[in-house]
């Protein structure tokens, strides 16, 4: 099945990643900038793994015949390095310009301090700015209630267009303000721990399918890229269509990145084609 | 060996997971009747039977232990 | 989708394993308890926690759900 | 580290398997003869099936470096066919005396109807009288504790040795009385559903390690033979030596399975060398 996978931190996965991604049907990923396990000290570091991001990454992923689309951030837990971010966010524009970057992400929020509220609104500020998509992460485990609600209420103050953010990671708790608020939604599918398949199947079955996007865990940790094909075979083996699939997990994120002219994926559907006469 | 604490701490997230997932299936059942409309009679034996471990689990730990009951429960 | 009998038949093996893993898991805490000889003041947060999540398991479920109701238990 | 994997259905897993196994420590592998998914009718599929498990597989397997040993065995599922199992059992003599075959098994009970209890009487008493080893299967799930208990009822009526037969699948319910009864006990661990590598340990930690053998689910079902190394590293990670893995993993099947002298591997002790000096 034709697959797009939203959110693949690609530079913490293997070739074989690509490869069994790209023989299960997964035609592009995109790769926000993330945390990379220890506390990043200098501005020069974030040039080089945009860099990286954008110019290197897509280059290992043709080799897949994988379509490969990034975004640029401050992870929220390096926000607490205010000169760092400050001066780092600078660059931001050099990097929308590049031919496939879509805009700002993972933003958002970690421990929800002052200083993550305020990196998180000045990245949302310049996206807006730019008219740059928005990717925003909320916090995990115990943190996620509070840091979502946290998140909704910076976005709030701002004077944002919801349709070009999503809010990642959202769980039982947290999808139903988001959306009510007409933001997109994200679920990541972890192996264990955190969302699985089944719960996020559980979510696509109680709020529909719209504004709505599955991706897989995907970094150094703990995470495998194949629970978003697990999600798929959870969701067919509970009765929907290939075309319900594909409208989720190959269309959705269409509709979404979409709305940046780089991302030139369109939405399909299976027809059938004049029948076989016997 | 681990001590009590180690015990406690080395897979809690894994079990608070699992209680997820479990609440997860019994929401789906109630999502699956109430979209089917369905009047069930009485609770399925298997749901029942959940219920029951459930009770296990709340309760002080028999000689033998909670696994054991729990598999003499579920091979009833 | 699928219907409620579906549903608890689907995924049945995997719940029940869950919560043997539990069991496993408290009955593991005792046997470290018992090992060392800790004489412990309570029980663990985390292991209170589990146990509350158990009964909510067990009660009748909120308009919300069970999941949102764990989910909103965790984040105490 | 070094493994014996003393319970394998090599013949449902994948060259890639054998690869993976050879590079995480296994040195040896011991197939029971299975069900195959349906049941055979003709005895003749039995003879060459024995003849694949001792014959070819070995090959197989020393692509790889792993020593290769098996059993025979009509399933229990297929003892309901009383003439097929009589029919197949007067073979056992010939495959008795291959230079990999270690004994009968996996004989036991499924439903545990009278069929199946004839037919584990006669595989045990042809073991016995033949002076070899026996691996018993007991039934999964909800057929667990009846099914066991049936088992060592059965054996009680026999003249057998104790510590030449190996009870399969315990789980915390049924270890007891098989340990007590003298039996060895094996543990087998799936990615699922059945007993996990974590209460194996708890298992262990409770029993001890005397008579005691691990071995992972590796068939044409749901199972994954890395579910033993990952009961190695959960072992490990309590706090367990090396030398106290090695014991389990592959000293403890070297002592069952070199009862028969054809299993030759040796129990081995991990010895600091002469010290680097400095």
């Amino acid at each position: 099945m034709q697959i797009i996978q939203p959110h693949y931190h690609a530079i913490a996965r293997t070739a074989q990643d690509y490869e069994r991604m790209a023989m299960s049907g997964v035609v592009a990923v995109a790769e926000p900038a993330f945390w990379a396990g220890f506390d990043r000290r200098y501005p020069e570091t974030f040039i080089d793994y945009f860099r990286q991001i954008s110019e290197f990454e897509p280059t290992r992923a043709a080799q897949y015949g994988i379509r490969h689309f990034c975004w640029v951030a401050v992870n929220p837990k390096e926000a607490e390095n205010v000169e760092l971010t400050n001066e780092v966010l600078k660059h931001f524009p050099e990097f929308f310009a590049k031919p496939t970057c879509l805009g700002v992400g993972e933003t958002g929020l970690h421990k929800a301090t002052k200083n993550e509220c305020d990196s998180l609104q000045a990245h949302v500020e310049l996206a807006m700015k730019h008219n740059q998509l928005v990717l925003i992460h909320t916090p995990h485990l115990a943190d996620k209630a509070h840091g979502t609600k946290k998140v909704l209420e910076v976005l709030a103050g701002l004077n944002v267009d919801p349709q070009r953010i999503w809010i990642d990671h959202v769980e039982e708790q947290t999808i139903g303000p988001c959306l009510d608020a007409g933001y997109w939604v994200g679920f990541t599918l972890y192996p264990i721990t955190k969302c699985s398949p089944r719960r996020a199947v559980d979510m696509i079955e109680k709020y529909g399918s719209e504004r709505l996007l599955v991706n897989s865990s995907a970094d150094w940790g703990p995470s495998d890229p194949f629970t978003l094909q697990q999600c798929i075979m959870e969701f067919r083996s509970r009765g929907h269509t290939v075309q319900e699939a594909i409208e989720v997990f190959h269309n959705n994120p269409c509709r979404f990145l979409g709305q940046n002219p780089k991302f030139d994926i369109q939405p399909i559907r299976i027809e059938v084609d004049a029948p076989v006469s016997v | 060996m681990l001590s009590p604490h180690q015990v406690v701490e080395k897979d809690y997230l894994e079990h608070r997971y699992m209680l997820l997932e479990i609440a997860a299936y019994l929401d789906r059942y109630d999502a699956a009747l109430q979209r089917t409309g369905e009047v069930p009679v009485g609770t399925p034996a298997k749901l029942k039977l959940l219920d029951q471990a459930l009770a296990v689990l709340r309760a002080p730990a028999s000689e033998k232990g909670r696994t054991y009951d729990l598999l003499e429960l579920f091979a009833k």
